[in-house]
């Protein structure tokens, strides 16, 4: 029961962790809350069932196009909303993404309706029972893929040169910009990364829970945000182990408290952490 | 018709109210809030369960509203005012997602079914039933709070808060208590949000969690930025705009949010100071770092 | 190689350089010195493209820079070390040599650069993989000199390099910009420090609260009382006492 | 007699050591400098002294008073005030609101007697209203009472900063650069502004780049290096001593 | 042919424009901070030191003239502190307010350096030696040449003025090569060495190096035919700094003034309005490294040229032509500047040599009118006496379309001008 638990909270966990990075990437590097990386996430998961739907392409292409339409939505989104925003107070991108947010949802409502919508393909997922666990290979190939793309992220980061220059703009804008690398094109580069990895996470979301619907990013994007500010916002690792600790005690909570606060316990670790440490837990040291 | 209008007009009033609270948190303290419809909700449940259960009359009714919003908003703010705007945002969201399973679990607040037969207020004997008489109830609450927050924010106190909202470190050494100004302001905001919940309630009379999520904060928060944060007249405007604005478009109601969020997008970025606004929002004055 | 005419910045409404004109010729070293507040950082920012100018101009080698951001202006060969060093304090050290040649075409070229460099500093080499942030001071000074050597710059400006170091650090510093002046390259440096700029430098120019004072032969200025006025603000009134 | 005692101040930023048991004393009534090279610690020793960080060790003590961990609003209720290195007005704010702003402490009213003013009330708000204009004129923006903030020239922002300090009826003024960004005339506008002051009886602690004015004007220069003092005394010998000089200019070799 | 400081001497006209602006800047700035008679005078038009954005904005300074230095009397000039003044002269002036210069160890060292950018322009190289007849003492003229002799490692005798037949012996028996001195000392020395049956020829003297005083090219031919050397004209002027403001090049196309330390201008010496490139009129200088005793806009009196054309030589540097008078010997005959300089060049060009000559101004009822009386000498106008009047209608002519006023032209015998003493006026004015 409690080994089920900690699978089903890593899988989950896994998903937010996905879509947290998304959050600390940006911001990391413009400092600013994307509020409509939920959306994001859902489009990702729209496109890749009406690619399905079609039945002209097959599951990886479908994947594939569901994370490049989330991609280039984030880039969209950054010209449009954000960048024109930049040097404001914090406030201002802040509320500005909450309105694209809702701008976002409502033309998802437009388009395809309130109604969930079953994934196109059925898998037929076996159960396997690993030291006598069943594990469901469903979640098995989540996590397996979750873990994957944060592991290319890392190593995206660490190794390559635009990886690198990433972190750089990140670290330090003007001495990046020193360097010779562009800013704005890091941060188009990092609103496509970031919302590929939020658009695979809502296609996974998708095939797990069999539904896809407009509203499906909110509360995904909301306690992925948490996550992200759990592990310290800006940091890889923290929003990483930020998804992954969420979403293991969410389940747990859920199981051996209240399933009713089942959302709640999202926040409350997060105010009860914050509390005690202003800046995440691995973020840097409140001062 | 006539009915619907009314309907309309008290409606209007008490996000007038909600909205002026709001105001005084983000335009006057500078702080920001995603779950001010928490203290909105918890006022209205708190107005309706005491009418209900302690047969209150309702100005006690909304006192205790009033007090028990202003007491959650006073144990909210102090621990978490000294978090950055970010940080505040999250966990003042996070707040009103709490609140809102917290309604929806409980019992006594009849969890996703909601309490329903509220009492209509009554008053020396005068029942407030009428919709006529309600609206007239409504404005004098409104009008009241715009004359205390209009009050605060042209006193003494108010240049205090606005010196906070500019430069909160500058304020401190001219000595002014900030901690002191942040915790009263958000308390006394919580405690508006609250009395607005208890209008809504008594006079819906019948009240469920989904009036109070994430979205009633956010609409909140729309009233705001889109009159123009700390502008009283903005936040009035704002208010009754986006209680009207939806009734425009109910023709086209499936492109109501839509709408909505544009217009915040394309607002902040060509006028960003809202309709009313005074100054830019971008608190100028950006620093030498 | 590089000219400034009537240049003009400052931030938001302060106007720190009022207005300060000067020039470097290839293969000079050109150092630019004056007491704190004088405006030193500043003008690099300005001639960087950190900070836009108000007023005036900056010219190299015939293009003028005034309104480039700074990633054009690194990639016609101008680059700067800034202030405080400024390495990625969370990247490798080799990490932050790459950075250095981001903008260069010839990638494999760069590779072979930066061999040369961890060659010529086996410290760069032994700590390749360490975060930069743990160097030391001196170290991370050294860095960032590297860092900008990467970029293949035609003229290397920096930023108060012996800001924050240990006399020790400051004379190995030095040691390091001597050599690349023996190699010819052109430098423009920012300097607090007078001393040890004007001993390096061929040139020097005194900036005084946002306008040049002086300027004349390194040599030259290192004995100028002028050059001590600048700092500690000895003035005219003296005349009589 | 000593008005400010510095006493053994000390603060690290984690291993960064930015003072390091920095000791002065501000006389009653003089002009004193606080003078070193970037980084020397000079805005942070001001930050500590007006509390808006906390010292690592050591204290500030005003007219005998530790001020110990006292927040920087009670620092200036004790009759501390500062200007900013970074011009900080209150920027939707006018000119007098500003300076209103500074005379908040000196202008005691509850919440009832803000909301709704009683004769007394109205009485002390055009008290400080009066106040307000006389030290408009003093700094020299009469007349520019009712302007925005932000509609100032740079020069006249940094004389409103130093007029909102005033209000609050300081006993010691900190100047953090007053003459940043001013050109030559508006700097001996300035100087003139702080002998006028020192008349007055107040007593000024400045940090200054523009070595003319911190020459001219001061009593006493201390002279921060690496977070600590190494120098301190009259100007005529500051400028001659050694330790200064190789500060400011290098080690001679 | 050498060049002293190749760097600056060939500097690109562009490359001098921006160091020019920017000492400029700097001096402007220093003599604002430092000297009260500066920041007043700025302020009186509303000028700060910023305001200098570009050269031309020098063009919005008020002048300085020798007066505002004679009336700082002693040090109200000086832009240091005393304590870093190493050296100080003083110039005549008048007695009752001489004028006080002061010099840094810096200033003196450029000092040398300009000095020896003259020097070496002339043709002085470190085989030479140069005896230096100039005055030793308060005054400025024999310091600079001096100093620029031992910079470039030449020898110099620095045997002063006067005992001219010991000068003579001391030429002949320490082989100079070099004379340094007043071109009316050269002539001096001429006669004395007729005196004392000392053939020229027989000197190693090759150059002489004059200054002090006006002179002519007929002067400069005298003196060559005399004694057997080139004669180069240099241009000394104490206020500014003293010898090296400028001097000649082997081409005798003018005298290459140091841009990079003197900023220079021509006004109309009346009104003050600057004057086009190429036009006469009076030399402004504005010193643009002088640490001691800045001057902004100071007013030589020189009248000359500034002559932008290449210089065969190679130097970049704007070149001054002969100074053709003072400015303050400038007259106005009905409403038209007149400089008696201009009148001897074109009695020059029409007659092969420049005669003796004066102007005499006067009035009749409300009419000025100009008479220039030439004197007769042997060799000059004799053979043309036949053809007199119209010789003479020609040269009024001429002198007409030169200076724009028609004179009358008398010719008057040897000896009745007395212009050998200093004082003779050149000008007579009636009217006064």
């Amino acid at each position: 029961m409690f080994l089920q638990q900690l699978l089903n909270g890593l899988t989950a966990g896994a998903v937010y962790a996905l879509i947290a990075l998304g959050y600390t990437m940006i911001y990391g590097i413009l400092g600013l809350i994307n509020f409509a990386q939920g959306e994001i996430y859902m489009c990702g998961a729209f496109v890749a069932v009406l690619l399905l739907g079609t039945g002209q392409v097959n599951f990886y292409v479908a994947f594939a196009g569901g994370m490049a339409a989330a991609a280039l939505l984030g880039v969209v989104l950054e010209r449009v909303a954000f960048r024109p925003l930049r040097g404001a107070h914090p406030l201002v991108p802040l509320i500005s993404a909450i309105g694209a947010s809702i701008f976002l949802q409502s033309l998802a409502l437009l388009l395809f309706g309130p109604l969930d919508r079953s994934f196109p393909i059925q898998f037929s997922f076996s159960t396997i029972t690993i030291a006598g666990l069943p594990v469901s290979s469903l979640q098995g190939a989540i996590l397996g893929a979750a873990l994957g793309l944060m592991a290319l992220l890392v190593i995206f980061v660490r190794y390559t040169r635009y990886g690198k220059a990433i972190v750089a703009c990140a670290l330090d804008r003007d001495t990046a910009r020193l360097m010779g690398i562009n800013v704005d094109r890091m941060v188009s580069l990092t609103f496509f990364i970031g919302s590929a990895l939020s658009g695979a996470a809502g296609i996974m979301m998708a095939i797990y829970y069999n539904a896809t619907y407009p509203r499906m990013g909110l509360l995904p994007g909301l306690k992925a945000f948490s996550a992200a500010v759990l592990g310290g916002v800006g940091s890889i690792p923290g929003a990483i182990c930020g998804g992954l600790l969420l979403g293991v005690a969410e389940s747990l909570g859920a199981a051996y408290i209240s399933s009713g606060y089942k959302d709640a316990f999202a926040f409350a670790i997060l105010i009860l952490v914050l509390l005690i440490r202003p800046k995440g837990i691995l973020g840097g040291r409140g001062d | 018709m006539i009915a619907y209008l009314l309907h309309l007009a008290i409606l209007g009033g008490i996000y007038v109210i909600l909205a002026i609270s709001l105001n005084l948190i983000v335009g006057y303290a500078g702080q920001v809030s995603l779950g001010h419809a928490a203290f909105y909700g918890i006022g209205a449940y708190v107005s309706a369960l005491t009418s209900l259960l302690c047969h209150f009359p309702f100005p006690l009714a909304a006192l205790s509203a009033i007090i028990f919003t202003g007491a959650c908003g006073l144990l909210l703010g102090l621990p978490t005012l000294r978090l950055k705007e970010d940080y505040l945002a999250i966990v003042t969201l996070g707040f009103g997602v709490i609140v809102d399973l917290v309604f929806l679990n409980l019992d006594i607040t009849g969890g996703p079914d909601g309490l329903p037969g509220i009492p209509a207020p009554s008053f020396l004997g005068v029942s407030f039933r009428s919709p006529w008489l309600y609206l007239v109830l409504t404005l004098m609450v409104v009008l009241l709070t715009l004359g205390l927050t209009y009050r605060l924010v042209h006193s003494y106190h108010g240049r205090a808060l606005r010196a906070i909202r500019d430069h909160e470190v500058t304020a401190q050494v001219m000595g002014i208590n900030t901690p002191a100004y942040k915790v009263a302001i958000f308390t006394l905001a919580a405690a508006l949000a609250g009395l607005a919940g208890s209008l809504y309630a008594h006079y819906i009379t019948f009240i469920n969690p989904e009036s109070f999520g994430l979205h009633t904060s956010i609409l909140a928060l729309c009233m705001v930025v889109l009159g123009g944060m700390g502008s009283l007249a903005g936040a009035v405007v704002g208010a009754l705009a986006l209680t009207v604005l939806p009734e425009i478009l109910r023709e086209f109601r499936a492109y109501q949010d839509l709408v909505y969020g544009g217009l915040l997008v394309g607002l902040l970025i060509w006028r960003p100071q809202g309709l009313l606004g005074r100054g830019k929002l971008s608190l100028k004055f950006i620093s030498r770092e | 190689m590089l000219t400034l005419k009537s240049l003009q910045a400052g931030y938001g409404r302060l106007t720190v350089l009022k207005g300060i004109s000067l020039h470097v010729r290839p293969g000079e070293v050109v150092t630019l010195i004056g007491g704190n507040g004088a405006g030193k950082s500043t003008a690099l920012r300005a001639i960087s493209g950190l900070l836009p100018p108000f007023k005036g101009t900056v010219e190299f080698n015939g293009t003028d820079l005034t309104r480039l951001p700074p990633e054009r202006i690194v990639s016609l060969g101008l680059a700067l070390v800034p202030e405080g060093r400024r390495v990625f304090a969370s990247l490798s050290v080799a990490a932050n040599l790459e950075l250095g040649a981001f903008h260069r075409r010839d990638q494999r070229q760069a590779r072979r650069d930066l061999a040369a460099i961890q060659e010529r500093f086996p410290l760069l080499r032994e700590r390749a993989a360490q975060p930069a942030g743990t160097l030391s001071g001196g170290e991370q000074q050294i860095l960032a000199i590297c860092r900008a050597l990467m970029a293949r710059p035609r003229l290397l400006m920096l930023d108060e390099p012996s800001m924050g170091l240990a006399p020790l650090m400051v004379n190995q510093v030095y040691q390091i910009l001597q050599e690349l002046k023996d190699e010819g390259t052109t430098l423009l440096l920012i300097e607090q420090n007078a001393r040890a700029a004007l001993k390096l430098a061929d040139r020097g120019y005194v900036l005084e609260t946002g306008r040049i004072i002086l300027d004349g032969a390194a040599a030259e200025l290192r004995e100028d009382p002028e050059v001590q006025r600048a700092y500690l603000g000895k003035g005219y009134r003296e005349v009589w006492e | 007699m000593s008005l400010l005692a510095v006493n053994e101040l000390t603060k690290h930023f984690g291993g960064v050591k930015a003072l390091e048991g920095v000791t002065f004393a501000v006389s009653q009534g003089e002009i004193t400098g606080l003078i070193g090279p970037n980084g020397a610690g000079k805005t942070t020793c001001f930050n500590l002294i007006s509390g808006l960080l906390p010292p690592t060790r050591g204290g500030v003590s005003l007219a005998g008073e530790e001020l110990r961990r006292l927040p920087p609003y009670h620092r200036a209720r004790r009759g501390l005030a500062r200007t900013f290195q970074n011009i900080q007005l209150f920027g939707g704010m006018t000119v007098l609101e500003n300076v209103l702003t500074g005379c908040h402490l000196r202008q005691e009213v509850g919440t009832l007697g803000a909301l709704w003013p009683g004769a007394g009330v109205r009485r002390a708000e055009a008290r400080s209203r009066e106040r307000a204009r006389e030290l408009l004129e003093l700094v020299g923006l009469a007349g520019r009472g009712d302007f925005p903030a932000e509609a100032l020239a740079y020069g006249e922002q940094r004389r409103l900063e130093i007029a909102r300090a005033l209000a609050q009826e300081p006993r010691l003024l900190l100047l953090d650069e007053p003459a940043a960004g001013l050109n030559s005339k508006e700097t001996e506008d300035l100087m003139a502004l702080l002998e006028a002051l020192q008349g007055r009886g107040l007593t000024l602690l400045l940090i200054e780049h523009d070595m003319t004015l911190i020459m001219g004007l001061c009593q006493q220069v201390v002279v921060l290096d690496h977070g600590k003092v190494i120098a301190a005394g009259p100007p005529a010998e500051i400028r001659r001593n050694p330790l200064v000089i190789e500060a400011y200019l290098g080690r001679e070799e | 042919m050498a060049i002293f400081d190749s760097d600056a001497e060939l500097l690109e006209r562009g490359d001098m424009a921006q160091l020019q602006l920017e000492r400029l800047q700097a001096t402007l700035y220093r003599v604002y901070k430092n000297v009260k008679f500066y920041k007043k005078k700025f302020s009186e038009v509303g000028f700060l030191p910023e305001d200098c954005q570009s050269l031309e904005d020098l063009g919005r300074l008020p002048f300085t003239t020798r007066q505002d230095l004679a009336a700082s009397y002693p040090y109200e000039m000086f832009a240091v502190p005393l304590r870093e003044v190493v050296r100080i002269h003083s110039s005549t002036g008048s007695p009752a307010a001489p004028i006080v210069m002061g010099y840094t160890a810096r200033d003196l060292r450029h000092w040398a350096k300009l000095a020896a950018r003259v020097l070496t322009a002339a043709g002085v190289d470190r085989d030479d030696v140069v005896q230096v007849t100039l005055s030793y003492g308060l005054l400025t003229s024999a310091f600079g040449i001096h100093y620029g002799v031992e910079l470039l490692g030449a020898s110099v005798i620095p045997s002063g003025p006067g005992a001219t037949a010991r000068q003579v012996q001391v030429m002949r028996d320490y082989r100079t090569t070099v004379l340094v001195s007043t071109p009316s000392y050269a002539l001096v020395l001429a006669d004395q060495m007729e005196a004392m049956g000392v053939d020229p020829k027989n000197l190693h003297l090759k150059l002489a190096l004059l200054a002090g005083e006006p002179w002519t090219e007929a002067q400069r031919q005298e003196i060559e035919s005399r004694l057997y050397l080139t004669a180069l004209d240099h241009y000394a002027l104490s206020e500014a700094m003293g010898p090296g403001v400028a001097g000649e090049c082997g081409e005798r196309r003018g005298m290459h003034l140091s841009e990079d330390h003197f900023l220079p201008e021509i006004i109309d010496p009346q009104s003050g309005a600057l004057l086009p490139p190429g036009e006469l009129g009076e030399l402004v200088l504005t010193t643009i490294s002088k640490e001691a005793v800045p001057l902004v806009r100071f007013r030589t009196g020189d009248l000359c040229r500034l002559l932008y054309e290449p210089c065969p030589c190679g130097r970049t540097l704007v070149r001054l032509s002969r100074i053709q008078g003072r400015s303050d010997a400038v007259v106005i005959v009905k409403g038209i500047n007149i400089f008696p300089g201009r009148v001897g060049q074109i009695l020059a060009g029409a007659a092969g040599e420049e005669p003796v000559y004066q102007l005499v101004i006067g009035r009749e009822g409300h009419l000025d009118y100009l008479e220039i009386k030439i004197e007769v000498r042997e060799g000059l106008f004799f053979d043309k006496m036949t053809r007199q009047r119209e010789f003479l209608q020609q040269l009024t002519r001429k002198l007409a379309q030169g200076i724009g006023v028609q004179p009358r032209v008398k010719l008057v015998e040897p000896q009745s001008i007395n212009r050998e003493q200093e004082t003779s006026p050149l000008v007579v004015d009636l009217r006064k």
